[in-house]
């Protein structure tokens, strides 16, 4: 293969990462919204670019999936339910946003050399590539969730972590199609699950904050 | 057997007679105890209303039982027929069952009285009893034996030298001797002044021939302890087994030799030395209970020399 | 053939308590249950005797397809077998008489009698086991069942927590039993007893497994300090089945010890002989000074219980200790001694717990306080009482005494062992055994005088009654048992010679040989007792002396009042009270051990209120040792409890932290 | 492509599917309860026949094996008996209103649905196949612990979603470094995700990417399986819903989810050169072991109690499997068998307890065995077979585990002990309130389904006493595969 290919993938990866730093960097709304909607298109492209460079044409169907859903639908709908419930805009953070920043950067640095060091026998480089950003997207995900008390923010932050699997899948040469239909099955239902329990929510308190959430725990003592 | 039923109460008077003639008084004859015992024998028995049948088949047991035990005491010589039948623990344990019993009746009838000497009479005994198991042990590891004929045949030959365990082991017997047979300083025999009194608060209810029983127990276990330090000792005098009679004699009149000295020596003893408050009697028998153990280990540490 | 017949027993015991569990709705259940299990612990009881006294090798394996599936159940019988089997079933079968009368009274049929069966048949098969799975299955049964029955009555709260207590130290027990077993076994699971007895064992995994079997079976049978259970379980349950545990169960509790640390461990070393007798030696004097501050009848046997197992104890501390110096002679002489008083105290316990039950049924009460004069309300339950309290205190001619006559015999052995240590401390064991048997004679005058003698205390005593007639026939049975095993030890002792024999590769002079039914340890020129001798004379001297009395002195009897001193008080509450009893012995000792204080309040001249005597004391094990484990367990929980309330990010933040957690590792790791 | 050989596991799996379209749109909750029993009685029959005939040999997507086989049919039978219970347990809460007839339909549905999943995940032979079974049988359980929708409910279930998709995306990476492990040895294409071939050259695999994949599997599905610090949806979960959810939660799910890992580590054990998983899985058990007990002791609602037991017996598995060897397996896959059966058994009687005392508070709830004996004792039964006591089965497969580690690696095994001991005295000291004492609570007499309890306790109690020949082989062949 080119070291084109190589590039480009290796480009739209860290792109990837990039974005998921500005959602962990983004304090308002809609904004991150709009950031994760960016954060689907790039993941639309890395497939669409792995789809022709491995010329798997499944993948094609994922990177349509990943367009449609992640990058347009679902930051609308929740545009919409943040607009209906009227929860306030910004988002509180519980950690402050330097040692956030500072943090995640500690986790993409653990992700590369776990992941390079591992794979160094294995896989082609461009696996090893996405695999190493693609992890480092989980583990921000995974940050961006515990980092937020706003359960429209987690639900992002979960979201783009779903987004590093399916690079991570992506980048898993030839992997047989099954996954993808499962992560975006599985993406579909979870999101289900959540707007119902949103509208559930919305029946008994006026927030979609967690915190609201937490207050009252299953076994008061 | 007989000679011990026989010897008992002649030894108490002695013990009465010595005392009095310590104090400048003429004192009741050596042979005052006999006219006691069969005064109290003609005389009818008040029993307390909620006397049991226990009541009064106690002093029968006492005296059986003190009587059995006295009678395996090698008094005037060793290898008696059915001494082998009990060991020295085994005459301990007998002793206790009298008190055992004693100590019930005591409880029997229901006074305060009773309870305050049985309650007593138990605390000091379990004491008593254990300081006099150390010596045991101490004679037998010395001996070699715990059957009192065999202690006593050693002790007389001149295998044995002079230990200090034994002298530790007396001394601590003597103070047994003394708890046990309720003399002065742990108990007056003499008095019904109920804050002193242990053995008599015990035997408060009886009456008649029954007290007579008691009267004649407790004689014999005065006797059967002097002949046991007698025995253990001083056992010079002591007729061997298969003896002839000339020995036999001198064995009987050394044997009377030594209960009057012990009779005269507990009498000196007595008046020489004051009443304890109960409640110092757990020392002095405690200490008994060091000694004995004392003994027993400078033995167990000498033996293995 | 022995282990079939008592297979069969086992099996007939667990249908009869299905049975029980039908049955027990009407009155009828009573009488088949307990029926039922009388004949077949009796059939059981002759097969095992007929074992014992026949001697002989250990029969053959009986391999049944059930539990641990490679390894199968093993049953065997062997002389030590035999003889504990022996001892189960005797008081199975008494217990089982007296409770044909005593279980009239229940009045939680249902909640009895689907159990006791099953509680025999698993004492039974803890015997009959011979690989480690069976052996605990039935050991962790037994507890089960038991404590079933302790929780026959759970309304009172206090039998509540006595049967928590009972069952958290019972599989407490069970833990150390099964890492003990894991250590014999090896990894490689050899869990029968031939495997692991062919198999060599390290010096310190020796250590381990007899700490282990320590707390495990000393767990069971009342050791100190892990005794804590017994005071509180034994009382709650239905007398007979007090008796049973008390009597029976801490036997075979015993069993497993001997089983465990003679049989399948090998020659012990010394230094095992000396942590036994020091704990056995504690535990003796321990126990019986419980029972002295104890004033519940049945609380003050369970203690004496306690004491009992601390001297059965010594004896087998001291046949370790021969043992380990190959003076086999000896080391018999203490197994037998040991052994003896297993089979005496589980006669006379028994029988004062059926004296207590018989108490019990007659005035509804426990409380020696309230008792008293009961000896002419049952004049024949309390003579049987009577019998055992005399056994008990190790009084001669009864059974109690011999055993203990046997153990001094065996002390008086040990200046010949070349160890300084045990040089130094049997004798101090000794001192503190004798001490325990005078105490215990003390208690038992308590025991007897506060219940039987003198006045009653409280209303409850008039309703008593003399006890039915069930019950008097096992109370005498074992009475008499009493007796003959104290003027014919001889027997016994034969009986247990093949046992020693296996166990320490020796046995004691075989008895028959002396004249007279006496019983010589090593020679008769040591020493040697003969109680038949000894009781023959105590009986011709009273008959001597009383015939002699009633021919010589007068006949005249009078009734009158007890004097009172010139105090005319018709109050019973003058009399001498359990607790003013053993007072002087609660200033002598109880200051020490328990820390008694006594505060006496004595009202101003002029204000009519009664003074107050108020004596408190403690537990020195329980407030040192169980009380701060509770206490620490129940913080270590409200400490953790905080972590079912985080925030869901928190749990996020706890998975993510373990994630990153791990990563690191591996990258440092790789 | 699918040939159908006798004994199919594809009727397993069919079976619950068609009953589940059906009971989506069965009005009459009656009809419905009827037609859940019978669709589960027929999966289970189904499995039986898998049970009896020879394995199918097995392709892309599924297998049969002695590993599975026991848990299929074991996922089929308490599948079976807890519908029969929830049958009766549903009509109450019909009659008390806490559901609706439409909410009822949707229940029915989604737990036959569960039993697919469930099934499914158990038989797949295909790494995703199993990963996306289990994530279907998470939602629809979320589903259904919600299905209250009362305050609390909603937020056991939300914290279950959010928990288990967490870990269920773990997984999943696990899962796509498994195949990027396996993908240069093997190719591309399905085969690389079958057990059949992963097992077959899992020695080729590079070992240092299976370790990092491990650790992705452990953590994700250990999230399901409820290891501590990974359990904390789990006794929301099991208190907030439904009883017979609580029942298949403890006794089926949490199973699936150790399958899934044992799975895995046999995947590295075959590997030599990879890290034993053997230390990570001892640490996760012994920590949720301990933590469990110490949670035990403060409880105050009784589902999370026997939550928290759940919890225990999973960390007590998981170090069994962990320590390894032939007797630690064969414990721990006994246990897993033991427990399911008999922590079913004891929600069933708590699910009907709880309905007659009106409450879940501990302290609320005294005397059964004198107010309802046959619950009561049954529940009494439940807990002293959980807590390893003979004659039950549990009590053999902790004797296997303590003694042969002990032998092995005395402090783990005298921790293991001390955690069962805590355990054992906090579940005893919870049993004293609730079966023994003054009776307190509704006395009401209830109208229970006892058969399926009664017929979990003969289970395990025969399972004490004798186990058959059969399970016996297939256990010993699995703890060798397991190593």
């Amino acid at each position: 293969m080119s070291s084109l290919d190589f590039d480009i993938s290796h480009l739209l990866a860290g792109t990837l990462v990039l974005i998921s730093f500005m959602l962990l960097y983004q304090d308002r709304l809609f904004a991150l919204l709009n950031i994760y909607a960016l954060h689907a298109l790039t993941l639309a492209l890395a497939v669409a670019w792995q789809a022709t460079i491995q010329d798997a044409p499944h993948l094609y169907v994922t990177a349509a999936m990943a367009l449609g859903f992640k990058a347009i639908i679902i930051p609308v709908a929740l545009r919409r339910i943040v607009e209906r419930l009227g929860i306030h805009r910004e988002i509180e953070t519980a950690v402050g946003i330097g040692l956030t920043m500072l943090t995640g950067m500690a986790l993409v640095a653990l992700s590369m050399v776990i992941m390079l060091r591992v794979t160094s026998g294995a896989a082609s480089p461009i696996a090893r590539e996405d695999l190493a950003l693609a992890l480092a997207v989980v583990l921000l995900g995974l940050l961006i969730m515990v980092t937020r008390r706003n359960a429209v923010s987690q639900v992002v932050g979960f979201m783009s972590l779903e987004n590093g699997l399916v690079l991570a899948a992506t980048g898993a040469k030839g992997m047989p199609l099954v996954v993808e239909i499962s992560v975006a099955f599985s993406i579909l239902i979870a999101f289900i699950v959540i707007g119902i329990f949103l509208f559930r929510i919305r029946e008994r308190f006026d927030t979609v904050d967690i915190g609201a959430l937490d207050q009252s725990r299953g076994e008061r003592q | 057997m007989l000679l011990v039923l026989l010897l008992a109460p002649a030894l108490v008077g002695l013990v009465g007679k010595v005392k009095a003639r310590l104090l400048r008084r003429r004192g009741a004859p050596i042979l005052q105890p006999y006219r006691d015992l069969m005064r109290l024998l003609r005389k009818e028995v008040v029993l307390a209303d909620n006397a049991s049948w226990l009541f009064r088949a106690t002093p029968y047991l006492i005296f059986a039982t003190t009587w059995v035990a006295a009678a395996l005491v090698p008094s005037f010589a060793t290898g008696l027929l059915f001494s082998w039948s009990a060991d020295l623990i085994a005459i301990i344990a007998l002793l206790a069952s009298a008190r055992f019993f004693l100590a019930l009746a005591g409880m029997d009838v229901g006074t305060s009285f009773g309870g305050i000497g049985s309650s007593r009479e138990v605390m000091i005994a379990s004491l008593a009893e254990p300081a006099m198991i150390m010596v045991v042990f101490t004679l037998a590891l010395i001996a070699g034996s715990t059957q009192l004929s065999t202690i006593a045949a050693f002790m007389a030959s001149p295998a044995v030298g002079l230990r200090v365990s034994l002298g530790l082991a007396l001394i601590a017997l003597i103070i047994v001797a003394l708890a046990e047979n309720a003399r002065i300083p742990v108990d007056n025999p003499a008095t019904h002044l109920e804050l002193t009194m242990v053995h008599e608060a015990m035997v408060l209810e009886y009456s008649g021939r029954h007290l007579a029983v008691i009267e004649l127990a407790a004689a014999l276990k005065l006797l059967l302890y002097i002949s046991l330090i007698a025995c253990l000792f001083l056992p010079w005098g002591l007729a061997p087994t298969g003896h002839g009679a000339g020995t036999t004699f001198v064995g009987i009149i050394s044997y009377i030799a030594k209960l009057a000295f012990g009779g005269v020596f507990l009498a000196i003893f007595e008046t020489a030395i004051a009443k304890m408050r109960v409640f110092r009697v757990p020392q002095f028998l405690g200490a008994a209970l060091m000694l004995g153990l004392l003994a027993v280990l400078l033995r167990f540490v000498s033996a293995s020399l | 053939m022995t282990v079939v017949i008592e297979l069969w027993c086992v099996a007939a015991l667990l249908i009869v308590s299905v049975l029980g569990l039908t049955t027990a709705r009407w009155r009828v259940g009573t009488m088949i249950v307990y029926g039922a299990c009388l004949a077949i612990s009796a059939i059981a009881l002759f097969a095992a005797l007929i074992r014992l006294v026949a001697g002989g090798p250990a029969t053959p394996e009986i391999v049944l397809p059930l539990g641990l599936p490679w390894v199968g159940t093993h049953f065997r019988v062997d002389a030590l077998a035999a003889f504990f089997l022996v001892v189960i079933n005797l008081g199975g079968a008494t217990a089982s008489l007296y409770a044909l009368g005593y279980g009239r009274h229940e009045t939680a049929r249902q909640r009895v009698l689907p159990f006791y069966p099953a509680f025999l048949g698993a004492m039974n098969l803890v015997v009959l086991a011979d690989d480690a799975f069976t052996f605990l299955f039935s050991w962790e049964f037994m507890s089960l069942t038991s404590w079933a029955l302790v929780m026959a009555h759970h309304r009172v709260a206090s039998n509540v927590r006595a049967g928590y207590v009972y069952l958290v130290m019972a599989s407490f027990g069970t833990m150390a039993l099964l890492l003990a077993f894991g250590l014999l076994a090896g990894p490689q699971g050899g869990y029968t007893f031939a495997a692991m007895r062919a198999e060599f064992h390290a010096p310190l995994t020796e250590a381990l497994v007899l700490a282990l079997t320590l707390l495990g079976a000393g767990s069971k049978a009342g050791l100190v300090p892990l005794h804590v259970w017994l005071p509180l379980a034994h009382p709650a349950a239905p007398s007979h089945v007090s008796a049973l545990m008390s009597g029976v169960m801490t036997k075979v509790a015993v069993y497993g010890f001997i089983r465990i640390v003679l049989d399948l461990l090998g020659p012990p070393s010394w230094w095992s002989s000396m942590v036994v007798l020091t704990l056995a030696a504690a535990t003796a004097l321990l126990g019986v000074l419980y029972a002295l501050m104890e004033h519940d009848l049945k609380r003050l046997l369970a203690y004496h219980t306690v004491e009992n197992i601390g001297i059965i104890f010594i004896g087998l501390g001291l046949a370790f200790a021969f043992r380990a110096y190959g003076m086999d002679a000896a080391a018999a002489l203490a197994l037998t001694a040991a052994l003896f008083h297993v089979f005496n105290h589980s006669v006379f316990k028994s029988l004062l717990f059926f004296g207590a039950g018989a108490v019990e049924t007659g005035t509804e009460e426990r409380d020696m306080e309230q008792l008293g004069g009961l000896i002419h309300r049952m004049p024949l339950a309390s003579l049987a009482f009577l019998v055992g309290c005399v056994a008990i205190s190790a009084l001669p001619p009864l059974n109690g005494f011999v055993s203990e006559w046997l153990t001094f015999q065996a002390i008086l052995l040990s200046p010949a062992l070349p160890q300084w240590g045990l040089k130094i401390l049997i004798p101090a064991v000794g001192a503190m055994l004798a001490l325990s048997a005078a105490l215990a004679a003390a208690c038992f005058v308590k025991a007897f005088g506060v219940t039987f003698l003198g006045r009653p205390r409280s209303a409850v005593v008039s309703q008593a009654g003399e006890t039915d007639d069930f019950s008097l026939a096992a109370m005498f049975f074992l009475a008499s048992l009493c007796l003959l095993a104290g003027i014919l030890p001889g027997f016994v002792i034969n009986a247990l010679a093949p046992l020693t024999q296996n166990l320490v590769s020796g046995h004691m002079p075989l008895q028959s040989a002396s004249s007279w039914f006496a019983i010589v340890p090593i020679t008769a020129s040591r020493s040697s007792y003969d109680g038949l001798l000894v009781f023959v004379f105590i009986a011709l001297a009273a008959l001597l002396s009383a015939a002699a009395i009633h021919r010589l002195a007068s006949h005249a009897l009078r009734r009158a009042p007890a004097w009172d001193c010139g105090y005319p008080d018709a109050s019973v509450r003058t009399q001498y009270t359990a607790g003013s009893f053993a007072q002087p012995i609660r200033r002598v000792f109880g200051t020490v051990v328990f820390q008694a204080r006594e505060s006496l309040t004595i009202p101003p001249p002029g204000d009519a209120s009664p003074a107050v005597l108020r004596v408190e004391l403690h537990d020195p094990v329980w407030e040192g040792i169980y009380a701060p484990i509770a206490r620490a367990v129940g913080a270590s929980a409200d400490w953790l409890n905080r972590f079912q309330f985080l925030t869901i990010r928190g749990y996020l933040s706890i998975v993510f932290a373990a994630l990153v957690l791990l990563l690191l590792v591996l990258a440092l790791w790789l | 492509m699918i040939q159908i050989p006798q004994g199919s596991i594809e009727v397993v799996l069919l079976i619950p599917l068609c009953a589940a379209a059906l009971l989506a749109f069965l009005p009459s909750y009656r009809i419905a309860a009827r037609v859940n029993v019978a669709a589960s009685l027929l999966t289970l029959l189904a499995a039986l026949s898998l049970l009896l005939t020879k394995h199918a040999a097995p392709n892309r997507y599924l297998l049969v094996d002695d590993l599975n086989v026991v848990f299929i049919c074991l996922n089929c039978f308490v599948g079976f008996t807890t519908s029969i219970f929830s049958a009766s347990y549903i009509a109450h809460e019909l009659e008390i209103g806490r559901l609706t007839p439409t909410y009822l339909r949707f229940y029915h549905a989604m737990y036959q649905v569960l039993i697919f999943a469930m099934n499914l995940a158990l038989a797949a032979n295909n790494i995703g196949l199993m990963w996306v079974a289990i994530e279907i049988a998470t939602l629809t359980t979320v589903m259904m612990v919600g299905i209250y929708r009362t305050h609390e409910a909603i937020e056991a279930a939300w914290k279950y979603f959010i928990l288990g998709s967490v870990g269920i995306a773990l997984a999943l990476f696990g899962t796509i470094l498994i195949y990027v492990a396996a993908e240069p040895v093997i190719g591309e294409g399905l085969d690389s995700m079958a057990w059949t071939a992963l097992v077959e050259h899992a020695a080729a695999f590079d070992p240092a990417l299976l370790n990092v994949a491990f650790v992705f599997i452990l953590l994700g599905y250990g999230t399901k399986v409820g290891l501590v610090p990974l359990h904390a949806w789990l006794p929301d979960a099991h208190a907030e819903g439904p009883t017979p959810i609580s029942a298949v939660l403890s006794g089926l799910l949490l199973n699936v989810a150790l399958y899934a890992v044992l799975r895995f580590k046999i995947l590295m054990t075959a590997n030599v050169a990879a890290v034993a998983p053997g230390p990570l899985m001892v640490t996760l058990g012994l920590v949720s072991l301990v933590f469990a007990a110490f949670m035990l002791y403060g409880r105050t609602d009784i589902k999370r109690l026997f939550a928290y037991s759940s919890i225990e017996h999973m960390g007590i598995i998981t170090f069994a499997f962990g320590m390894g060897g032939p007797l630690a397996n064969f414990a721990g896959l006994l246990h897993m068998t033991m427990h399911s059966l008999t922590k079913s058994g004891i929600f069933f009687a708590v699910g009907h307890i709880t309905q007659v005392k009106g409450t879940q508070q501990i302290s609320e709830i005294g005397g059964l065995t004198e107010t309802h004996p046959w619950l009561g004792w049954c529940l009494v039964l439940g807990v002293l077979a959980i807590c390893g006591l003979p004659p039950f089965g549990i009590f053999m497969s902790e004797f296997l585990v303590v003694s042969s580690t002990f032998a092995r690696a005395p402090l783990l095994a005298i921790l293991v002990v001390f955690g069962l001991l805590v355990a054992f005295g906090s579940l005893l000291l919870r049993l004293n309130g609730l079966a023994f004492g003054e009776p307190c609570g509704g006395m009401a007499p209830v109208k229970a389904s006892y058969a399926p309890l009664l017929v979990h306790l003969a289970l395990v109690l025969a399972a004490g006493l004798f186990l058959p020949p059969l399970l016996v082989s297939w256990f010993q062949h699995v703890s060798r595969l397991l190593g």
